[in-house]
């Protein structure tokens, strides 16, 4: 949360304790959803995104500095994952397809949250970053780790947020995995 | 991770080579995919030796836009000059060595060594050196010390490709009908571009096995049954009994597929461009826009009907019906660096566009519905190339051999149709065996394979 | 923290505030008792487990999902780990004895928790969970990361907590370090 | 933080609630000060750093129990980073050159701030440890991780904090990178 | 990491192989530790060629149940069949080599490949091929091309052992009173079954290290202090100077350790089960049970004295007293993949198989109070096989030679009584040396050494 | 990581090692920097046959102090004894090779090996072995087992080298004059001693890569032009067009870099202590400290003008003036580890030694201002001596070949004054491929080339 953005959050009128409060919740509930992902508890996890979500992880490339403008690929040109709710559903469907080879033995994965910011408050929506890191294992010595920055706008309804957007943003160009076959 | 499989590997006699793949029987010799010598052998003799692809014109639109590739597993720039011309410069420094790019791409003005700042031009000469006439006195001859350029770098419908060998064929012959049947099937509903951002990821298998792979149309039902289950495509659509046709060129280029019988290509032939997207609609074809008429000059009468798979020997797969281009790179004899380009026509209607960036996205590259399920298995038929006992095992390219027979279109243009086979593969290893084994192109051109006639 | 739990817990009477000062209080002890660890302070990280500790690695394998259920042993099966106090204080002795070779010179490791989330609170427990990264490096080259998921139950004692049981589930299924020498 | 510490705390009249709040500005802003690095923003960094600040490294070495107190170097002695601001800023310069080779292209770095612990409290300072894990990519292949325990002293102004101290204790002995080219 | 040791590794003679240990002196050439092409050997003349531990009959219970396990560093699939025989298949697709079972254990009905799914048998045999009819036209030959089965499989006691060479003698014979006399020590005390949970890790030492340790009474009092401090054994009651034994047989087989004196046998014998209860418990003896007098039947009325480590040629080590198993799978010539089996008798009292279940969890494995410290002299001692100038240094199996003498038992057992020595590792590596060296089972079976008799 | 440029490495025979470099035109065989049999011969025939650095005699100050070094990758402990003397023993157990020390550094009594417990004296004699008269009956030559010890240690000046080759030439005469040139540069303010710390880290470079950048003041302007900008030092003022003085000394020996001119030397040799610290002040020198008239002595009447880099061969690197050394030790073809030595005169003033520690903290190491640049450079030199179309270029040690004439001063000594150029590079490859091609001692003696007189 930079300068301008505390600014934001302190003109929305939320004392530091109001503050303090909302980042556990937020906290709290991208805690509770990696589990589910974790926990391959892929239906349970889509419960949690809204019927809007975008679901985005563009491509990074390795550039000078007289080129960082290009560092990421823009929205409508080629991603990693560019996935709308169906496109998300039919991941899960393919997970529970019994045929996902990829995924069958499952990989097991771990998602690390940290240093969550929250970036804005604009009515219900709350523009959240984190550092993440994805551990992966597969089979007996297969070994990925994905880190980087994510984006997330959390919308809150009854009783918690649903995931609205989820903008990912890979420190990795080339990815050294042979699949990318978990999700974020 | 411990690994005790990197043999010792004996050298390879030129005899040996040819008997990896047999042709006869089908039997391929595992240690193709594994053997460290014949790796180094293949960089030289498959790599240097042959055109190798290294990028679309659309990449590359203005003076100094470069953009990264590999011959083998040396790095070279692709870059446009003032002239406007394309170049193709391996990148180290003519000095001691050092790279000139470190990036994947961008836009340079000229390319300046980190090292000790040698300076050289859009083309490769070396246009400055500091202290040429302190430290040097004046004596270094920078004529002869301008970068290394490709032998040839030639172009067909704006793909460019670039060969080490001064041997070697024009482009043009080397792609051959087959070959040239491949590039315009991506440009069959106009003039493309690449749109920006190439998926690049690897995977522990044989670059070999990659590219096998895109010619064999027998795995889609079972590999990919879980993308079938998803919904995002129909197995059973692409791989009907009787629906494929192989068409395989000199050098070792192949098509396979899936194809249309020439009744349907008749009766699309006659519809309107309406009609015809209609008729892509109602899903009775297995793609996403069907080829207007003007298709049949850059793809010919037969290869018009043609819905597979392109294999621009070695390692250019064409897919999504023109619209995705793989690379594959080798990365020592277990490791391939896949390369994804998506390709559409400069005017698609911005719907159109959606709808193959949806499948471009969704289909292939490392999270890619379909391409999850492919690198497992290949990089568990790569590693069972290593095994002491399971090495000695054979794979079985057995399927269709000498059941089929090469049918000669009245353009001239050949092709194996009917059921689901590996011809395709057949003759991929049949000629990278000769590829591999021939000392220079001369040899190459006495000994290898002209492509099979008659009963295959 | 899945829905349930969470409704457990505010069925527990407990604020959004409170919960957040108890979250607090439980990061704090974690954080600490890692610390402790990491600075091989043993002796007083024993201080802080109850005398009827269970501290458990179940064995992880790679299965199918048709054979999920046998993912990890079961208590009384084999384990990596499966201590009572007892066994803890040897290892301890072990490490003091100064001639534990493997960790002379002693490794160097950081243990980072994350993702914590309260599962429960039933008397004087709680049931926390959290993603840990066990880093260790040792001699000038060796570096192991150990990865998973870890269910620990605090007590509630005076002026503090004590850790009344830790179950470790690893990510990793073959372990490809030469030991695990250190304490998770 | 040890019980000596708390009890420190404790004694600074800070009450649970107040202790949260403080955790949660302290930790706001490592978060923010790490995010200005890992998004290359360097000047702005540099102005979260006070003209005082003491940003230190010393060198680890793989030692006996025995001589375990030759583990890190002294101050005085022989460090990778024994920097003031003047040095801070030499880096900075240095990678704003426009010649700083190791850094164009760019890596890519991420700080994972985890474990934070407040150690103490005197006057306007606050004593702030943390595991560290300091992620970095460069070109298309090169991964590095610099994992370990960071002592970082906050100082309050008017507001916000501002770094006043930050000693890195590397768990690395025998640097496995070609360079250190980013910061802690 | 950096790692520059990779020597190139000339090709080896029979007779440089032969000379690696000099059984006369005692001295090994560290070279065995760390040469690649000598592994490559290994692989062939030991792995392939010998009978390799597969699991334990109560492992795979029902039809389906399968359990992967390594020849050298192929891997095998062992799964019980329908009409309860146990199999072991080479798990490599024969179309193209794909794994057939990428889990660790599990229950199959068929093993059916993800690549285009050709199904097998439990019993290897190919049994679905997809488009056989169609894609094949009828045309291939299903029952040439089943699962590669290991060359024989026996069984002895309920354990499981495979060789992929046909000319192996017998796993009886191959195992000999001596290693029969370990499996015997297995099931001392009654019908055994492996506990759930094999603890697996990887050391970065060579295999053979690893084995040689178990011979080595010699370092439990220095490399196992601080266990012995922290109070979990008591390195000094199982090496007292003068009450080891060990046993040598042919092929390499070998048991070493502690061993009871006739004199207490004798009295042993003469217990009743609660007696000898009591009399283990009193910490007299060296173990958890003594064994009944039926164990004379399993162990021979000399081998049922051994309270030591059986090592079944070439990798599979029996500790505790019978109630672990650890296979030491090579990795590469640096790393070693350690399984650890617990085996307990089916019918053990509830408090007894917690005590064994306690000393297994915490005495071996990777956070085990013995095997933590093992390991680090392992890998130091493989690590200094590859130096320039170090690996020049012999390894000094120096102790005891030429001061012992085998002993003939009454029923014609032989022994090797007293000190702690090296005999055990100097039988291993002098039959190591001879498998290495031979090129099929008749070169091995003319040239191997018999178990040294007279002086020793 | 993918990585298929591990080649397959033919044997070299004298002449093709000797041809790699081509002293007439200076240009140098890429492969020297990436082939893996070289590298194995270079561990034998550079590293065990010359002389290593070990360390100097302040970091061991009392009996018992260890550190440890390698002799290639032969790990070493360098150690003081009782007596005062420095040894230098071969870091293996004389038993089964177990490393004595896993530290880098610390105070031991004597060394027990942590597998059976044998002890080894601060000499390296065999002083304990557990069991000798029980376990090994007494049967155990102790006074052939004690650790190995460096066929040669010897010092000069405080600092400690070691070579494991009984042949060697006395160290005095190895370093030659240029070679104790270099060290008198260390010395040249007095009695200096090791202050705590040494900064290690791995580059993936090639170690001659490293080596041979420290005679390259060419560098210096474009690779650290960052580091000139954020001021830290003067580029400009290092790289002065006719600045330069090259010593080349006996068996590969060689300085380079800037050197004061004889009228400035002449003018500082005049000076006071007060005047010659104000002078350096003043910023018209390159150096911290201006050398008092004493160092002549030490580096001789031309020597002492050098404010450049040594290089004791084949891997110490002097600089910042002599106040820190560089090792570069091999870790395979492709990595080399660095570790930086800070040296300070014992007495130096606390400012003094301030501004020393600020220099040496913030130009050199991993996270050193220059440092972070050279990496890179070394790195990607390194890749392209892999790459099949890349190594086959050569490197273009080409600058000021045959313009420069080496000047003999009034005592003797050799040096080329001028503009910056290549020639400490062409000795330091021409040397290297000698003493590779060299099978021992005498051959190299017999085949080496003097430094060179006349024009070079
Ligand atoms: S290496 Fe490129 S200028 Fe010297
Ligand atoms: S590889 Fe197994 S079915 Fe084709
Ligand atoms: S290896 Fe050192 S005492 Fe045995
Ligand atoms: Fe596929
Ligand atoms: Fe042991
Ligand atoms: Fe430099």
């Amino acid at each position: 949360m930079d300068g301008e953005t505390r600014t934001r959050l302190q003109a929305a009128q939320l004392s530091l304790a109001e503050r303090a409060l909302l980042q556990f919740e937020v906290e709290q509930f991208l805690y509770d959803e990696a589990a589910l992902l974790d926990a391959r508890e892929y239906r349970a996890w889509l419960a949690l995104v809204t019927d809007d979500i975008h679901y985005w992880m563009p491509i990074r490339r390795t550039v000078t500095l007289s080129d960082i403008g290009m560092e990421f690929t823009k929205p409508g040109d080629m991603a990693y994952f560019d996935d709308d709710r169906a496109m998300l559903e039919m991941r899960v469907k393919k997970l529970e397809a019994g045929s996902a080879w990829s995924e069958d033995p499952p990989s097991r994965s771990r998602h690390f949250v940290s240093n969550v910011r929250i970036q804005e408050t604009a009515g219900a929506e709350i523009t959240v970053e984190v550092a993440f890191h994805l551990y992966r294992t597969r089979l007996n010595s297969e070994v990925s780790s994905w880190v980087g920055r994510r984006v997330d706008t959390l919308r809150r309804v009854e009783g918690g947020f649903r995931l609205a957007r989820r903008h990912i943003f890979l420190d990795q160009t080339v990815i050294h995995t042979t699949n990318m076959s978990t999700l974020f | 991770m411990a690994d005790g499989t990197q043999a010792i590997e004996p050298a390879w006699e030129a005899d040996e080579i040819r008997a990896l793949f047999d042709a006869k029987t089908g039997w391929l010799d595992r240690r193709v995919h594994s053997d460290a010598a014949l790796y180094q052998l293949e960089l030289e003799r498959v790599f240097a030796r042959g055109w190798n692809f290294m990028c679309h014109e659309s990449q590359l639109k203005n003076a100094g836009d470069y953009f990264i590739n590999y011959i083998g597993e040396d790095q070279v720039i692709c870059v446009r000059d003032e002239e406007g011309q394309i170049n193709v410069l391996l990148n180290t420094c003519r000095h001691r060595g050092n790279a000139l790019c470190r990036a994947e791409q961008g836009r340079a003005k000229s390319f300046v060594c980190s090292y000790h700042g040698w300076n050289y031009g859009l083309d490769g000469r070396l246009i400055g050196v500091p202290g040429q006439s302190t430290y040097y006195r004046g004596d270094i001859d920078k004529s002869r010390l301008g970068l290394v350029t490709a032998a040839k770098v030639e172009s067909y419908l704006g793909f460019y490709f670039a060969t080490m060998s001064a041997d070697a064929p024009p482009l043009y012959d080397f792609l051959g009908d087959v070959g040239r049947t491949g590039l315009g099937m991506v440009c069959a509903n106009g003039e493309v571009e690449v749109v920006d951002g190439i998926q690049k990821n690897i995977i522990d298998c044989n670059w070999k096995i990659a590219v096998d792979n895109l010619f064999d149309w027998y795995h889609v039902m079972y590999s990919h049954a879980s993308a079938g289950t998803a919904g995002i495509f129909d197995p059973a659509a692409v791989t009907q009994p009787k629906s494929q046709m192989v068409m395989l060129g000199d050098y070792g280029q192949a098509i396979g597929g899936p194809g249309l019988s020439k009744e349907l290509q008749d009766k699309i032939d006659l519809m309107s461009d309406e009609e015809r997207i209609e008729f892509a609609r109602s899903g009775q074809v297995p793609t996403l826009r069907i080829r207007p008429r003007a298709a049949t000059e850059l793809m010919g009468q037969e290869g018009v009907r043609s819905m597979g798979h392109p294999n621009l020997f070695p390692n250019l797969w064409i897919t999504l019906g023109g619209q995705q281009l793989c690379l594959r790179l080798p990365r020592g004899p277990r490791h391939t660096e896949l390369w994804w380009f998506t390709i559409v026509p400069k005017d698609m209607p911005a719907p159109y566009r959606q709808a193959v960036m949806r499948m471009a996205t969704h289909l292939f590259g490392p999270a890619g519905l379909l391409e999850q399920d492919d690198g497992e298995n290949w990089s568990q038929s790569t590693r069972a190339a290593s095994g002491f006992s399971s090495r000695k095992l054979g794979a079985a390219l057995l399927m269709g051999l000498g059941h089929d027979e090469v049918q000669v279109g009245e353009n001239g243009q050949t092709s194996i149709e009917g059921y689901v086979g590996e011809h395709g593969q057949r003759w991929f290893y049949r000629s990278w065996s000769e590829w591999v084994a021939a000392r220079d192109w001369a040899e190459l051109e006495a000994t290898r394979s002209a492509p099979p006639t008659g009963v295959v």
